[in-house]
């Protein structure tokens, strides 16, 4: 059976990625921010799992807009970093783990989940930016294979937050039959409270990050209660992406120990947060 | 997009506003690549015939009317493409949509973000 | 609120299509099959539905084979029908209803069914002949419009049968607060029995199948309780396709009364059948 | 395709088989089209090349090897493309599946199915 050792929260503005790919991260501007990831980022490098699930959504750069799934898994052995529009980051594809994919998709279709299957996926800053926050410096390759779920962020109605908790849920059951690794990394990305467009644009919300930041770890039943147009109302319509780190949370055992958290507003238009929890030692 | 009556200032995108918007969006997503830009640099009006775009929502790319895009059902994430393309920043689209320079917008998020919205 | 007013269970194999299509429906070799579909076309005739909905699957025509969606709903305006090949069906494009299709995919999002949306579909035989079985001579339009349900059952694993039926459970409980129409036909398409690979190529199973028809009107508890691994092996590696017609019995009455049933083999390498269910004159 | 164990004869096309079969059932779906006919027609070889089959699946591709695609990882609904565009029908498929001739086939069928397999 395998074991998820952590869950990492953390948000995947693309200027994270620039800021690390330009080297500006000792920049006045961007050092805050990327101090505050130095104690998870030392943790999680004594921690490299077997496998990760990462939990992110697309933003119209790996799959057509004609497509929208309300969950996805790639089931690839390879995942291409996307050209967003100027050149792919300059970091490694990501290897899959078609073995661990398969698995989750049967647990999980037999579980009631209605999975999307992709065969073949490009991956945005989405999903590259959370792994820079995890491993700045990959080299050739990143520390392990990693799983790909994608889950509908932007066009409504999204999932709601209970069905994301319950999505990790059933990951954290699937795993605990899977024998083709010990231990397992999830991720969940996006967030924290931003808005990119409208009147209301550049909206944050730092009581509710950091209510989110203390109830995710110990009070998730408090982030499942909220309608998506609480999200969006509290979040904003782009914060709403946070209903993903319910699907990491979910995986988890029902108490975790909280390892670091961090929050830094602005990453370019959005309040941007950590939160590391350890799956192995509550107390 | 759809602003929502009970979220003033706010666009879902949803349904109605993601058929509204699809050519326009499909024609910005369109410009992920040098040649598709190539394209549309020569001559903006026939791509985005080309893409079966509303006489409107032509005029409002033509016319880099970024507020009547997302009226017209652009998605942020599809206008960004163009916005890229231009060499503006999201800062600079923030200003636009909240009546303010690109400048006043990018402190303003420096000095915690607009947390009074 | 709108009332699901009949249930329509068909095969969707091609040929049937194809006869039509050539007017070969009084050949000695078919005349057999079109005859079994005489009375319910009939009575289909007098009972024209505001809207339909048509669960089918997508056999490789408007879905990339690197996508399979377990299940996802178009939303579209107009389904094209699709090139398969060899030039499109002669028959007209399909009308839809957005509005239906988005006050479905917004409850049955809510109600914990993860959907993938398609604001674009081509729609092949798999959606086409059953509207021919129902409308033999539809004209320059179709008798309503129709929203698309697509279910995987060509990628293992397929939902369960008692997901899908859940699914039409759903639809029900979706379709009793919509206001936008008053009458629904559904159809469920797929089946019967039938194996068009491997060695055993040609397979039927005409107990299976008539059990089928007679439980999934009396006793569609009966055919949810079977695996897909059962199905496979009781009506062959296409005929899980049947699993389909539970989506559409899922939308009606507990009781619903059988207007009619028909069964013939073969139509292509395929058992084909029929059955038509009154979902307003229950005992 | 995986045969499985318990159910001779049959194969299902899950995930090892989607990846092993991707590219020749690529190649397949892509038959759709006139222009891609006419381009397979040309250089059947070379098509297969430009989809990145493997050695095997280009060889049962030319030798038209239908069996072999399938264990291969090949779907019937995609190889039922190639079928189509050399005129066999889908009880000729069967009878190859099965050791028959077409007509023996389709007699099997018109008597009702192969109700004992
Ligand atoms: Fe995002
Ligand atoms: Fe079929």
């Amino acid at each position: 059976m395998s074991e998820v050792i952590w869950g990492l929260g953390t948000s995947h503005v693309p200027s994270i990625g620039a800021a690390m790919d330009r080297d500006l991260t000792a920049d006045p501007k961007w050092s805050p921010l990327f101090d505050g990831y130095a104690p998870a980022r030392e943790w999680l490098a004594e921690r490299t799992p077997d496998v990760a699930i990462l939990v992110y959504n697309d933003h119209a750069n790996g799959v057509d807009l004609d497509i929208v799934p309300t969950f996805a898994i790639g089931t690839a052995e390879q995942y291409r970093v996307a050209d967003e529009g100027y050149g792919r980051r300059a970091v490694p594809d990501v290897t899959g783990d078609p073995d661990l994919s398969c698995h989750l998709l049967e647990h999980l279709v037999d579980d009631g989940f209605d999975l999307t299957v992709f065969s073949e996926l490009d991956v945005d800053h989405g999903f590259t930016v959370p792994l820079s926050v995890w491993t700045p410096d990959p080299g050739d390759a990143w520390p392990c294979p990693v799983v790909p779920i994608m889950v509908n962020v932007i066009r409504y109605p999204q999932p709601s937050a209970a069905r994301c908790y319950a999505l990790g849920q059933a990951i954290g059951r699937a795993l605990a039959s899977y024998e083709g690794a010990r231990t397992v990394g999830i991720l969940g990305t996006g967030g924290m409270s931003h808005q990119l467009a409208g009147a209301r644009a550049g909206f944050v919300n730092p009581e509710f990050d950091r209510m989110f930041l203390d109830a995710i770890a110990d009070d998730p039943q408090r982030l499942t209660a909220l309608h998506r147009d609480e999200y969006i109302r509290l979040a904003g319509s782009e914060g709403i992406e946070l209903i993903m780190w319910l699907v990491m949370r979910g995986a988890m055992n029902a108490r975790v120990r909280t390892v670091h958290t961090a929050y830094h507003v602005p990453a370019s238009n959005t309040a941007a947060g950590l939160a590391l929890l350890d799956n192995r030692s509550a107390p | 997009m759809t602003t929502r009556s009970d979220l003033p200032g706010t666009y879902v995108f949803d349904g109605p506003s993601g058929r509204r918007g699809r050519p326009l969006n499909r024609m910005l997503q369109s410009l992920r690549t040098e040649g598709a830009r190539a394209d549309f640099r020569a001559d903006e009006a026939a791509y985005c015939l080309r893409f079966e775009l509303s006489a409107e929502q032509t005029t409002a790319v033509l016319e880099r009317d970024w507020q009547a895009m997302l009226d017209l059902g652009g998605s942020i994430f599809y206008i960004y493409k163009l916005a890229m393309m231009d060499g503006r920043s999201m800062q600079y689209l923030g200003g636009v949509f909240t009546g303010m320079t690109e400048a006043e917008f990018t402190a303003a998020m420096a000095a915690g973000g607009r947390t009074d919205v």
